[in-house]
């Protein structure tokens, strides 16, 4: 069964159809038809990039379509916005990839739709966790995850007085798969929490960290922030990496840490009183938060957003980590196949591309987000 | 003695905490020599040795400056009884520290980020098929954590998977390389990597030109990448030929 | 060297044991099960099994023996670790283990007072209950527990008070005399008779090498008379009858209290069973 | 602390003794599993996922007349006000667990799927009470969804008192005050009761009139919960085209 | 035949390369599908497989200092059994009924690199047996003066965390456990320290010493003087013959062992013998204490040794 879905799997690659009805590869079409309504706004742009490939000079069409919808509900108000986009060689490449000589990898990415759902609970914070300081829902395709941000004051680590603390827990709900049952998804739960550890926070002296841990000091070496951030994995279909990490930089541009007044004690060694405005929140700057792309390696192919079933086929994977500035901000590599070096840095190039527009987009529809979440 | 009062290790009196600001600072400038006087681009002394537990299939001792491991390969052995059947080998991982590895006492508990870690870089390298149905398992311990524990185990490992003739593509060699400001320092010690602005660290199979495993942190420019990939490549063939001469000692011995 | 006057603290002679107490057969579910008293040290010893299959790592062609230690209180630590790996060994050497290959024969060991020699009273109570579970023996392990006060004097069966003042103590257990009808089996090994043999010798404390050998003599022939009473105890077994446990309901006088939670299996009930039951429950004298 | 207000009768979020907090159901929320739902009672809310019935994992636990039915209750870190770690399987969530687990067992027509295993998981993402009856309900309409055949549906609503009045549906702060919880499920449409748990004292009189509110809920649940079915039927009838 | 045989290892016959004549793979076949005839055959000749007479214990060797992060270290090999062992001191408050009295907390481990029945999250069943055994003949033997772990009466004291790694387990485990835990106690070097303003204990580095400046120091001496050390020796006991120093493989086909431990004094600190299906009677445990005595003096001489080339080094 497992050789057969992989002949199928890797047949279906090379015509560039994907597995999923109505998933194309490398050219756009509807989305799989879900329960949302999807009344779409589309943009369409043309351009001429950078080859990905370097040694293939044909013109890169990159089509993104993002797509908002608003729908209220009853009680609470629902916002929905997605966007999928590709990439990838321009023309009918349905027939043109089986006719094309075997250049050294095609790359063909699409994202499944992605939405991303701020509940608004009655004139509260955004947010579908009412309790938290932060959090979203992120859905991509069936991966479904939600991120939770709480702040909770603490004591800065000795060694770094000046900074706040993150910790970055992920746990996969047994709903999500019946494997995850028991102690059954801890080691995947750890091995996400460790990535996206990596991908947020920066080398051990802080340099290059994604959430600014020096805006979450109050008083240094005494008082600051402690920034948990609570992954759950609701329902599981592949790419949860990139899911988890959007769904954080969305938590984060809602999360609202409370204004804080500090009474400094007579004198120094005294702990200081604090005391929490629980009316008065401040923003977190988001923009330095980097987006994860994973790359899954299937065949001779790289694929952005594998669904579990294109994942079960993969041969490695690399998740890359992509700040504002383009820079390279972690990277971690799954699977046991070994990749060249070459190829690696093809990879990184392209998820750099990836990357900058995933950026844009959510940062776009958080401020839209945002901007509609103010009108209310 | 069964509560243990709580208790408190020694720490350095304030001179010394001033030594380790001092140092700190002296990371961010672009030119300032390394504690064991060795140059930016250059690697510790790989001490590697096989044999260190008889009991175990194959094993191997690795010493580079102050970190010192052992890893011990049993197997292939018949699997876990919960384990459902499989075609191809499976490989287990684990690695753990001893309480007095660190400067300070630890727990001396399993380290299970570096155990899938392990678990990932050396997958790719070992052909699972040689061995259906049965486990082959890697325990790794660490003695003395002195800085790039992980290339050490990883390397080390692979030498114990050859002493246990478990059938690989290539060896394995692994590096890892600091970045402080501009400079890009190899093989960095525990007192480095304290204070490193990033990181990177490759895995790869030498003869293969293929790399295994490879993990990066802090913000990096795609020229830097490049520069680090090389120099890491680079090292981790020259350590497979520590490796290699090793093994060749080992057997004519 | 003769028995010095000792002064203890319940005034027993140094010689003398604490009263002892077997009872078996008091759980009807397990195999076989005794409780065995040496003064307010008391343990339950029960055997199940024995289980087909054995544990991996050990010999599929044998027999293999689990014992679980519960401790009147907390967790399982070391010591109590240490209890159980002395009383498998001790088991194991007493069983003929090739009788039942590859079965696995458990002994849970429940400790219900602890005042001195726990572990050669949990040797005693276990040993009775793998008789009463009907496990093939070669012979039964006796145990006692001998002390060496700081005077130099060999007390027998101390008690906690005196275990935690005494210089050093040894648990020892030997082999009971066999009543064989066939002249004893010429020994190829020694010539000894095998009551005289060490199945077990756990010491605690520093005490000069000959004491050690004195502690031997004394505790070898208190062990006589421990096997005496094993025998004198199984000779006049009373079959013990089994109390059928009754269904409890906590109550208080009109108030229900808890209500033990019920789930229907087959038995789903309307409200107005519901409402019976609580009232029957509490109509009914407590027992 | 007044639960009650003695002037309006009102409780402290506003609602009457005989309210139940809004409820909403939402079937298929996990496109992966066989069967799913969401469940919501006023703050609480729940995910239930079904897999099942398939093939017996553990062998040794294979029942060869009847399925084995098996439950996981999970709490998320950020379900309650205070953050906490928490450790798979403790006491709570193992007691929580065989609660719901015998109380569907009992509703599966379990000797229709002998040798096979339906595994229940209910995930709660907000605690705020309740969460018991929660679970029940949303594995209720998780089972439908993945068209695993009952006797009944089975529905559960608690029923508490404080301030000497009956109280339906607690809230977390009236359940934490400290009174007695009666928590009961039912078969619907037999009107027999399946679940009935109650920790603390109650003078049967009393115990009578709570028992017979949680009930009432639990009849309105099972009214919604019909609705509900019944539109997710019509949809499958719509999309399939009949 | 007794001197074919190579060294106990447990090693697949076809990974120890194909060197092997056809009669050494007899033997090697042999030893492995009936191994207590194997041993039999050996015992009736008063010789073991690895060529050792039955009352000889293996080759032993102690390293002190290999772990540099620890105040007292020891590597101890019996045979193939290595054991670790690092001694880390730490400051406690000590409790009231002992104000003036240091602690000992002694800890066995054996990972899964030592042998192949450990598995890593399931510690091996003797692993907490040993570390008791350790702590009760250490503790019991009165090697070391609590007192002189001591600080500041009331206020502070060493708590001495042994902690006791087995490298690779081929028998004989207690026995080379309490060697480096003795070797590592006698190795154990003090810091030195005085006391911070805010009322904790602070490490005086060395080259502060001199420094008129700095605060008095609390302690002086360096090194534990060590009371009446105790030796061990592990003998297995099968029919009437004594094997001194088991390896794995003799301890895993006869199964009765005991154990004796005395201190340099000849007192006896310990006869541990759990169990086994061979009886030990008085003659056999007399000739087991015997074999211990001169064990004794052969550890001790190779402690001494060990001692002074540190010192001279």
């Amino acid at each position: 069964m497992e050789t057969r879905l992989l002949t199928c799997l890797q047949a279906l690659v090379s015509l560039s159809l994907s597995p999923l009805p109505g998933r194309p590869l490398t050219r756009l079409c509807c989305p799989a038809p879900t329960k949302c309504s999807f009344s779409s706004h589309r943009r369409r742009i043309h351009s001429s990039l950078s080859p990905l490939d370097p040694r293939c000079s044909a013109v890169c069409r990159s089509d993104v379509f993002a797509a908002a919808s608003c729908s209220t509900a009853a009680s609470k108000r629902t916002l929905w916005f997605g966007f999928l986009f590709a990439t990838g060689w321009g023309g009918d490449l349905a027939h043109t990839a089986c006719s094309s000589p075997p250049s050294r990898l095609r790359i063909s990415l699409s994202h499944r739709r992605t939405l991303v759902g701020s509940a608004t609970v009655i004139g509260e914070e955004n947010g579908v966790i009412p309790q938290a300081n932060g959090s979203a829902r992120v859905r991509l395709g069936a991966t479904d995850v939600i991120v939770s941000i709480k702040a909770e004051l603490g004591k800065p680590h000795p060694l770094q007085p000046d900074k706040g603390k993150v910790a970055i827990f992920i746990d996969c709900s047994p709903t999500a798969a019946p494997m995850f049952e028991g102690r059954g998804g801890e080691e995947l739960s750890t091995e996400l929490s460790f990535a996206l550890q990596r991908c947020l926070l920066g080398g051990r002296s802080g340099a290059g960290a994604g959430i600014d841990l020096s805006s979450l000091v109050i008083v240094e070496g005494k008082v600051c922030w402690d920034l948990y951030i609570d992954g759950l994995v609701v329902s599981s279909d592949g790419n949860l990496l990139d899911a988890l990490a959007a769904a954080i930089k969305v938590a984060l541009s809602n999360t609202g840490i409370p204004k804080v007044t500090v009474n400094l004690g007579a004198s120094p060694n005294d702990q200081p009183d604090v005391d929490v405005s629980d009316e008065e929140f401040l923003q977190f700057d988001t923009s330095g938060v980097p987006v994860v792309v994973t790359l899954t390696k299937v065949g001779r192919h790289y694929i952005v957003d594998a669904t579990s079933e294109e994942e079960s086929q993969m041969s490695s994977a690399v998740s890359i980590s992509v700040n504002q500035h383009g820079h390279i901000c972690g990277l971690t590599k799954r699977g046991g196949a070994g990749l060249d070096p070459s190829v690696i840095l093809d990879m990184i190039s392209v998820a750099k591309h990836v990357g900058e527009q995933l950026m844009s987009i959510l940062d776009s529809e958080i401020a839209a987000a945002e901007a509609s979440a103010e009108d209310q | 003695m069964a509560t243990n009062p709580s208790t408190y290790a020694l720490s350095q009196s304030s001179e010394s905490k001033q030594r380790l600001q001092q140092r700190r600072r002296l990371f961010q400038e672009t030119d300032w020599t390394r504690s064991d006087g060795r140059s930016f681009h250059q690697c510790r002394p790989a001490f590697l040795r096989t044999g260190a537990t008889n009991a175990a299939s194959g094993s191997a001792y690795a010493e580079f400056g102050v970190t010192k491991v052992i890893v011990s390969v049993f197997g292939p052995r018949e699997s876990k009884k919960a384990m459902m059947y499989s075609g191809t080998g499976r490989l287990n991982c684990n690695v753990s520290y001893t309480t007095f590895s660190t400067p300070v006492r630890g727990q001396g508990s399993d380290h299970k980020e570096y155990s899938s870690m392990l678990h990932k870089a050396l997958e790719g390298a070992i052909i699972l098929e040689t061995f259906p149905k049965t486990t082959v398992d890697v325990f790794a311990l660490v003695l003395e954590s002195g800085g790039g524990d992980l290339p050490v185990i990883i390397t080390c490992a692979s030498l114990a998977l050859a002493d246990a003739g478990i059938m690989m593509y290539d060896l394995v060699a692994s590096v890892s390389v600091s970045c402080f400001g501009r400079n890009l320092v190899i093989d960095p010690t525990s007192e480095e990597e304290a204070c490193q602005d990033g990181a990177l660290m490759i895995t790869c199979m030498p003869a293969r030109n293929e790399v295994t495993q490879l993990t990066l942190t802090g913000e990096w420019t795609t020229a830097k990448i490049n520069e680090a990939m090389e120099l890491c490549l680079d090292a981790c063939s020259k350590l497979a030929e520590v490796v290699r001469s090793c093994l060749k000692e080992a057997a004519s011995g | 060297m003769g028995a010095m006057t000792v002064d203890r603290a319940d005034g027993r002679s140094a010689n003398q044991l604490r009263p002892l107490a077997c009872s078996r057969n008091i759980l009807h579910r397990a195999h076989g099960s005794a409780r065995w008293s040496q003064g307010d040290t008391i343990v339950l010893a029960a055997v199940y099994g024995p289980k087909a299959g054995t544990k991996k790592g050990e010999n599929p062609e044998k027999a293999s023996i689990e014992v679980i230690w519960k401790p009147k209180t907390g967790q399982i630590g070391k010591l109590e670790k240490e209890y159980e790996m002395i009383l498998k060994r001790t088991l194991q050497s007493v069983c003929l283990m090739t009788i039942h290959p590859n079965t696995t024969t458990s002994i849970i060991v429940q400790v219900f007072g602890d005042d001195g020699a726990l572990l050669p009273c949990a040797i005693n109570a276990s040993c009775a209950a793998l008789v009463d579970a009907g496990i093939p023996l070669k012979h039964l392990a006796v145990a006692i527990c001998c002390g060496l006060t700081e005077g130099g004097s060999v007390i027998l069966d101390p008690t906690r008070a005196e275990e935690q003042k005494i210089q050093a103590f040894a648990y020892l257990v030997f082999p009971n005399s066999p009543l064989s009808v066939l002249p004893s089996a010429p020994s190829a090994e020694d010539d000894a008779p095998i009551e005289n043999g060490i199945i077990t010798s756990v010491t605690h404390g520093v005490m000069p090498v000959v004491e050690y050998f004195n502690c031997l003599e004394r505790g070898r022939a208190a062990c006589a008379k421990i096997s005496e009473f094993h025998r004198r105890s199984l000779e006049s077994q009373v079959p013990v009858v089994a109390r059928k446990q009754t269904f409890e309901v906590l109550w208080w006088p009109h108030t229900l209290t808890a209500w033990p939670e019920f789930h229907g299996f087959a038995c789903n009930l309307s409200e107005a069973d519901v409402l019976t039951v609580a009232c029957c429950c509490m109509d009914m004298p407590r027992t | 602390m007044e639960y009650v207000d003695s002037l309006t009768g009102f409780r402290l979020d506003g609602r009457r003794p005989t309210d139940m907090r809004q409820i909403r159901g939402e079937i298929g929320v996990v496109p992966k599993a066989d069967g799913s739902a969401l469940f919501e009672m006023g703050n609480t809310k729940v995910i239930a996922a079904i897999y099942g019935p398939r093939e017996v994992q553990n062998k040794s636990q294979q029942v060869n007349n009847q399925a084995l039915v098996r439950c996981e209750y999970s709490m998320a870190n950020f379900s309650t006000g205070d953050r906490a770690r928490r450790p798979k399987g403790d006491r709570r969530s193992t007691e929580i667990s065989l609660v719901i687990r015998q109380t569907m067992e009992a509703c599966i027509l379990t000797h229709l799927m002998p040798r096979s295993q339906i595994d229940i998981f209910v995930q709660v993402l907000q605690a705020d009470g309740g969460t018991r009856s929660a679970c029940i309900n949303a594995a209720t309409l998780a089972l439908a969804d993945a068209g695993i055949p009952m006797c009944d549906i089975v529905t559960s609503c608690s029923a508490g008192y404080l301030s000497s009045t009956p109280l339906l549906d607690l809230n977390y702060i009236e359940d934490s005050a400290g009174g007695p919880d009666v928590t009961v499920g039912i078969l619907a449409k037999m009107d027999k009761v399946t679940l009935l748990q109650m920790d603390a004292k109650l003078p049967l009189d009393i115990f009578e009139n709570v028992m017979q509110l949680a009930i009432e809920g639990c009849k309105a649940i099972a009214q919604y919960i019909r609705g509900v079915l019944l539109e997710n039927t019509k949809q499958l009838e719509y999309r399939k085209g009949v | 035949m007794a001197a074919s045989s190579t060294s106990g290892s447990g090693r697949d016959i076809g990974g120890s390369g194909g060197g092997l004549a056809a009669g050494e793979m007899e033997v090697e076949a042999y030893r492995r599908l009936f191994p207590l005839p194997f041993y039999e055959r050996h015992l009736l000749d008063s010789v073991r497989p690895d060529a050792r007479p039955l009352h000889r214990a293996r080759d032993t060797s102690i390293a002190l200092g290999p772990v540099a992060s620890a105040d007292g270290s020891a590597l101890v090999k019996i045979g193939d059994t290595t054991m670790l062992a690092a001694i880390k001191l730490e400051v406690m408050t000590p409790s009231a009924d002992a104000p003036d009295e240091g602690s000992l907390a002694i800890e066995f481990h054996m990972p899964p690199i030592c042998s192949p029945i450990v598995r890593p999250g399931r510690p091996a069943e003797v692993a907490p047996v040993i570390s008791k055994q350790l702590s009760d003949v250490i503790v019991s033997s009165g090697m070391i003066n609590l007192k002189e772990l001591s600080l500041i009466s009331g206020k502070a004291a060493w708590m001495a965390y042994l902690d006791i790694y087995c490298l690779n387990a081929d028998g004989s485990l207690f026995d080379a456990a309490l060697l480096s835990a003795i070797s590592s106690f006698s190795h154990l070097q003090i810091p030195l320290v005085s006391l911070s303003d805010d009322g904790r204990v602070v490490a005086v580095p060395g080259d502060l010493l001199e420094d008129k400046s700095t605060p008095e120091l609390v302690n002086k001496e360096r090194k534990l003087l060590l009371h009446s050390i105790p030796f061990s020796l592990t003998c297995i006991l099968h029919k009437k013959y004594i094997l001194a120093d088991p390896t794995a493989e003799e301890e895993s086909i006869m199964e009765t062992s005991i154990t004796v431990v005395l201190d340099s004094s000849e007192r006896l600190v310990s006869i541990y013998k759990p169990g086994g299906s061979v009886l030990a009677h008085t003659s056999t445990v007399k000739d087991c204490i015997v074999l211990t005595k001169h064990r004794m003096k052969e550890l001790q001489n190779i402690l001494e040794d060990s001692l002074s080339a540190m010192e001279v080094v």
